[in-house]
């Protein structure tokens, strides 16, 4: 974890409100894991507005380069501030934060859930897992076909995928969840990584219940400091006693059991 | 200017002697662990711990934190290991990085702040200063209560003193009316208290109209930040016009020109806290800022600019 | 949705009825006609005047305004022409504008308080509402002096309710605890008064530590803007949860999302202060964009939103 | 008066913190006087800090190109992000505010003293004087020779003018304000334009009292509104019978009677 003023490569448009930003960091290549955060500082030097840094996904690494990237949609001011660089400006991060993810690698088969901007941390995931020949399924769920721009990231790697979007616009008409829930028998062998909306983890939590499927959540929480001291982004946690907790999403996650999240 | 041509920075809030007044503020710097990451926190005038309570605290339901313009609403509600844990797990840690530690203690009864201060009277290892947190708006017994009740304010600062022999500064709320703040602190001088820290959070919400609900589990927030930095200073200004005890200011600094004006106000040291959650080596900086302003002005020693633009009787 | 297919605006506070919730602030909008510039503002639910005190008024020494971090602190000093100038020479125009006007009122005494209310007496034509300023931190005698004693708070709204017949809304301060907000509030409401405007500007300062001097010539301002909104809101939903009088919340609006969400927690209507002075016209703005919000979420009465998140018993 | 969102052709260094920005703006170039002003957001759109607008007195007007400027020196997060913006980016203001000057043309003779920035209205100034064929002095008082680049623009005008700086690094070395003291029997049927820092307006004060001289100080002083609004840029003003009240710089002024103003 190291604070860094790195150089912007790109800041691509990927869709309406939506970027992808490439950033020269060898640092963060080097010591990053899959499931792994940066938080940016979004405000000019001298501004306070806005004053927290935003937490992002790690989206890519190419070691290669020495570039990874995010991929953002623009919501409030941090946002949009950060629409506006352009290549060759500095960005102000701290990375990587959280854990990285704990892969099971005795298991064959993956099946990767993904919902909006919820696919972020997915991507890098499916590059992991297919590098090691790992059996990747990516199914990502969208409103519309803003997200097509991520296709292209896909067809690079070994993974399959289905794209469903609710207006039909843009690959499979219809809801992801939909997909796992009526063929989560043919999956039940799979490790599950999802991340997406609430209401997205809450579908899964209820299609799961019950079965033995393990499957990780990345989640999010708001969060002030992004280093594990301020208590601020907490979530709650059911504990084996059945007792809730709460963890911190920046420095106990960003990645939980999907069972034992509490979202309300 | 001393040998080294560096100016003096030591300060001194009564029977508490500061290294220099750059103190972290409770909540925003954990126990120092994750900044040590960062910069030797040793070097810092001293760091106040979370509030620790006697049991372990939950804190309030998620979401916790709101960003508004230029401040933060957190309504983390004090969760803590409890203090036995602090004195057994966390203590040792801080006491490796050599930080000299201020120890915020949280109590929802004058009985628990007792209990609290014998689990303290057991700590061998040396603590700079106990700090009761009488002003925590993010939670439903104690915290900002106590703070508008100023006899209560004395009372529990005698019930501490009359077990602990190490100095206790006394945490105010900005929330209560200036009257009464004032009585509060004269009650805490009263009590056997050393010092003061001005301000806790300002009481505040923000809501989500999309959804049509408070953007806070809590509903209700403290306020931190730039955006608070005017009312603190000016409630610093104000007791420190009444010359009722020394005070840690804070409230919103996070730049040495902050620090100063807080000094200059009659703060005798600064209290930094959401700013670290952004600029994570800001202690440092403002060491730095305030040594380097205090060479431009040629000035020797810090203690010459503390009140200087109030009506404080400045201690030599 | 009415025929016009546009959700209801009209709100009612007591005795007092608005086209609109959206109001000018006091001090914030002058008498109206540098901003009739830029659009028609009969348009506004009402607008505020400055406060008029009996006799002419110099104001504060400046410098009179500094900015801080999302925020700008004023020491205007209630700077007016006095009450007789008003009539003669500022109402006659704002008539000419078609405004609805709230006539804001400010006194040293609840003798001159009962002065200004005669002087007011005499006016022939119509006016919403008088608002008497209790609670400005720029002076040194009444202001928010007043509201820090809540039986003063009752015995002006009576002096006033016995010569006046004319709706009046209290104005009160944040920088009093809640408690003596809340007080004030019930005392108003006894004293005759039909609603509450809150808040006022909370005590602040800032220190030029270049020179070291403070900021404004008078020390203390008033701090108002996006800043302090946390703060305001949270005041509204803590005296709406109370039940007492119908209020105006004002702090730091600045968009129709801030008016929402001021609604939502129980304002009744609200009040534009210092986003008046960056973006001229935002009363307009904020009408159509509450407007715009109300559509889209398919509620055809603003009424409907109101005290939405708080324990308020919504006035049908 | 009018709110204007313009587009910026130019935004030019001149010297150490201090530039020059060239608007297009035919509203401003129709209706603007020497010795006024505009007011400027300097934040980016639903970013409030800082809030308030910032007061910048006309340079400059080229009318034949509809083009204006402003000549700022950079201070503090305002001006900053003024600097930060470039050819091709919109500036939203208001403008003209505060009174244009109201020349006694009279007069054949003119002095013009600046101080620091200060000078900046008083270019706009010597432009309409000369233009109108007027006998011209300008007296430039400056700490160094940061602001030499203000010379090729005075070279343009029918002006004579005196350059001083406090460190002799660029023209004559000196205060403007001892020039003014030795020679003020030279000078004293002119018409005098003042415009500097406080501590200069009070050594001219001192210079002109008991001396039967016609000048105008250009003022500033922090503002809101800009408007008249807000009573918050008053300046103590002496009227006839030695009373002093309170003026509103942005409404009354920016101009009054140098002998008039109360400088604290
Ligand atoms: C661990 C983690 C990873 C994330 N990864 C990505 C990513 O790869 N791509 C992406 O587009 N977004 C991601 N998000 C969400 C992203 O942080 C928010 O969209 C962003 O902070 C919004 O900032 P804003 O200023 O534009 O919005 P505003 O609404 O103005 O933000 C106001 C406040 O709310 C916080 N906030 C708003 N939305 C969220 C959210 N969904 N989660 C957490 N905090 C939020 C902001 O940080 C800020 O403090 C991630 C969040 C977390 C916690
Ligand atoms: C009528 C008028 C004309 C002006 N013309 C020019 C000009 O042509 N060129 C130029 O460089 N400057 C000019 N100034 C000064 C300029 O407005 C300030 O330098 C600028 O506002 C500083 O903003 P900041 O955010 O960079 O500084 P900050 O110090 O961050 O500003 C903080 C606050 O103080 C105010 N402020 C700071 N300095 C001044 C000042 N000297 N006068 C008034 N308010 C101030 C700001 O507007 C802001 O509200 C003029 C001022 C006035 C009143
Ligand atoms: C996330 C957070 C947690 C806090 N926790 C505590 C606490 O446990 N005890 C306490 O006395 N103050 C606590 N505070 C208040 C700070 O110590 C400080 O008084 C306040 O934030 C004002 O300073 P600032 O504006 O620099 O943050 C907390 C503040 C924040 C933002
Ligand atoms: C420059 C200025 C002058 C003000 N003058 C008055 C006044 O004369 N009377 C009054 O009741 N409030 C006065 N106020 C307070 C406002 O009416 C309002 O309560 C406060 O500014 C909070 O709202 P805002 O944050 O939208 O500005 C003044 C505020 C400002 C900024
Ligand atoms: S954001 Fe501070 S603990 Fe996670
Ligand atoms: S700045 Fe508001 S009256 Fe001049």
């Amino acid at each position: 974890m190291k604070l860094l003023k790195e150089e912007i490569l790109n800041n691509e448009k990927y869709g309406e409100n939506l970027y992808k930003m490439e950033i020269f960091s060898p640092y963060i290549c080097r010591n990053a894991g899959a499931g792994q955060f940066i938080s940016v500082k979004c405000s000019r030097e001298k501004i306070f507005d806005p004053m927290l840094r935003r937490p992002f996904s790690i989206y890519d690494i190419e070691k290669e380069f020495n570039v990874f990237s995010i991929l953002y949609l623009v919501k409030g001011r941090g946002t949009y501030l950060l629409s506006l660089l352009k290549k060759g400006d500095t960005v102000d991060f701290i990375g990587p934060l959280g854990n990285p993810i704990a892969f099971n690698m005795n298991s064959n088969d993956y099946l990767l859930i993904g919902g909006g901007i919820g696919i972020a941390p997915l991507y890098l995931i499916t590059k992991v897992l297919t590098s090691e020949k790992k059996n990747v399924l990516f199914i990502a769920g969208f409103k519309n076909s803003n997200f097509a721009g991520i296709e292209k990231d896909l067809l690079k790697t070994k993974a399959y995928y289905k794209i469903f979007t609710e207006d039909g616009s843009y690959g499979n008409s219809g809801l992801a969840t939909d997909f796992i829930k009526e063929n989560i028998n043919k999956y039940n062998k799979y490790q599950f990584y999802c991340c997406g909306p609430v209401d997205m983890l809450k579908a899964l939590q209820e299609i799961f219940l019950g079965k033995k499927i393990s499957a990780t959540a990345i989640v999010e929480q708001r969060m002030a400091c992004g280093i594990g001291a301020c208590m601020g982004c907490a979530i709650g946690i059911k504990n084996e006693d059945g007792e809730i907790i709460y963890k911190r999403v920046c420095k106990d996650g960003p990645s939980f059991n999907i069972m034992e999240v509490i979202f309300d | 200017m001393t040998e080294s041509n560096k100016p003096n920075l030591s300060v001194r809030l009564g029977e508490i002697n500061l290294k220099n007044p750059i103190v972290m503020c409770s909540g925003t710097f954990a126990n120092g662990l994750e900044y040590s990451n960062f910069y030797d926190i040793s070097e810092l005038g001293a760091i106040t711990t979370k509030s620790y309570s006697l049991k372990c605290k939950d804190g309030n339901k998620p979401p916790r934190i709101w960003e508004t313009a230029c401040g933060v609403l957190n309504s983390i509600g004090l969760q803590n290991d409890g203090i036995e844990s602090f004195i057994n797990d966390h203590l040792p840690k801080i006491k490796d990085m050599n930080a000299d530690i201020i120890l915020s203690l949280f109590g929802e009864s004058c009985e628990e702040f007792r209990e609290l201060a014998l689990a303290v009277k057991k700590i061998k290892t040396n603590i700079l200063a106990v700090e009761l947190n009488l002003s925590c708006p993010n939670v439903e017994k104690g915290g900002m209560i106590f703070c508008s009740m100023p006899e209560v304010v004395e009372k529990i600062t005698i019930s501490v003193k009359e077990i602990l022999n190490i100095p206790v500064i006394v945490k105010l709320s900005p929330n209560t009316g200036d009257t009464i703040m004032i009585e509060s602190a004269k009650r805490a001088k009263n009590g056997g208290a050393e010092a003061i820290s001005l301000i806790n959070t300002l009481v505040g919400t923000a809501v989500d109209i999309e959804n049509i609900k408070p953007r806070l589990g809590n509903v209700l927030g403290g306020l931190s930040g730039p955006a608070i930095k005017p009312i603190a200073l000016a409630k610093v200004y104000t007791l420190s016009n009444e010359n009722i005890l020394p005070m840690i200011g804070m409230g919103g600094i996070c730049t040495w020109n902050d620090a100063v004006e807080f000094l200059l106000m009659g703060a005798n040291a600064i209290g930094i806290g959401t700013a670290n959650f952004v600029e994570y080596c800001v202690g440092l900086k403002i060491i730095k800022g305030v040594s380097d302003y205090l060479e431009s002005k040629d000035i020797d020693d810090v203690n010459k600019i503390i009140g200087k633009l109030s009506n404080k009787q400045i201690i030599k």
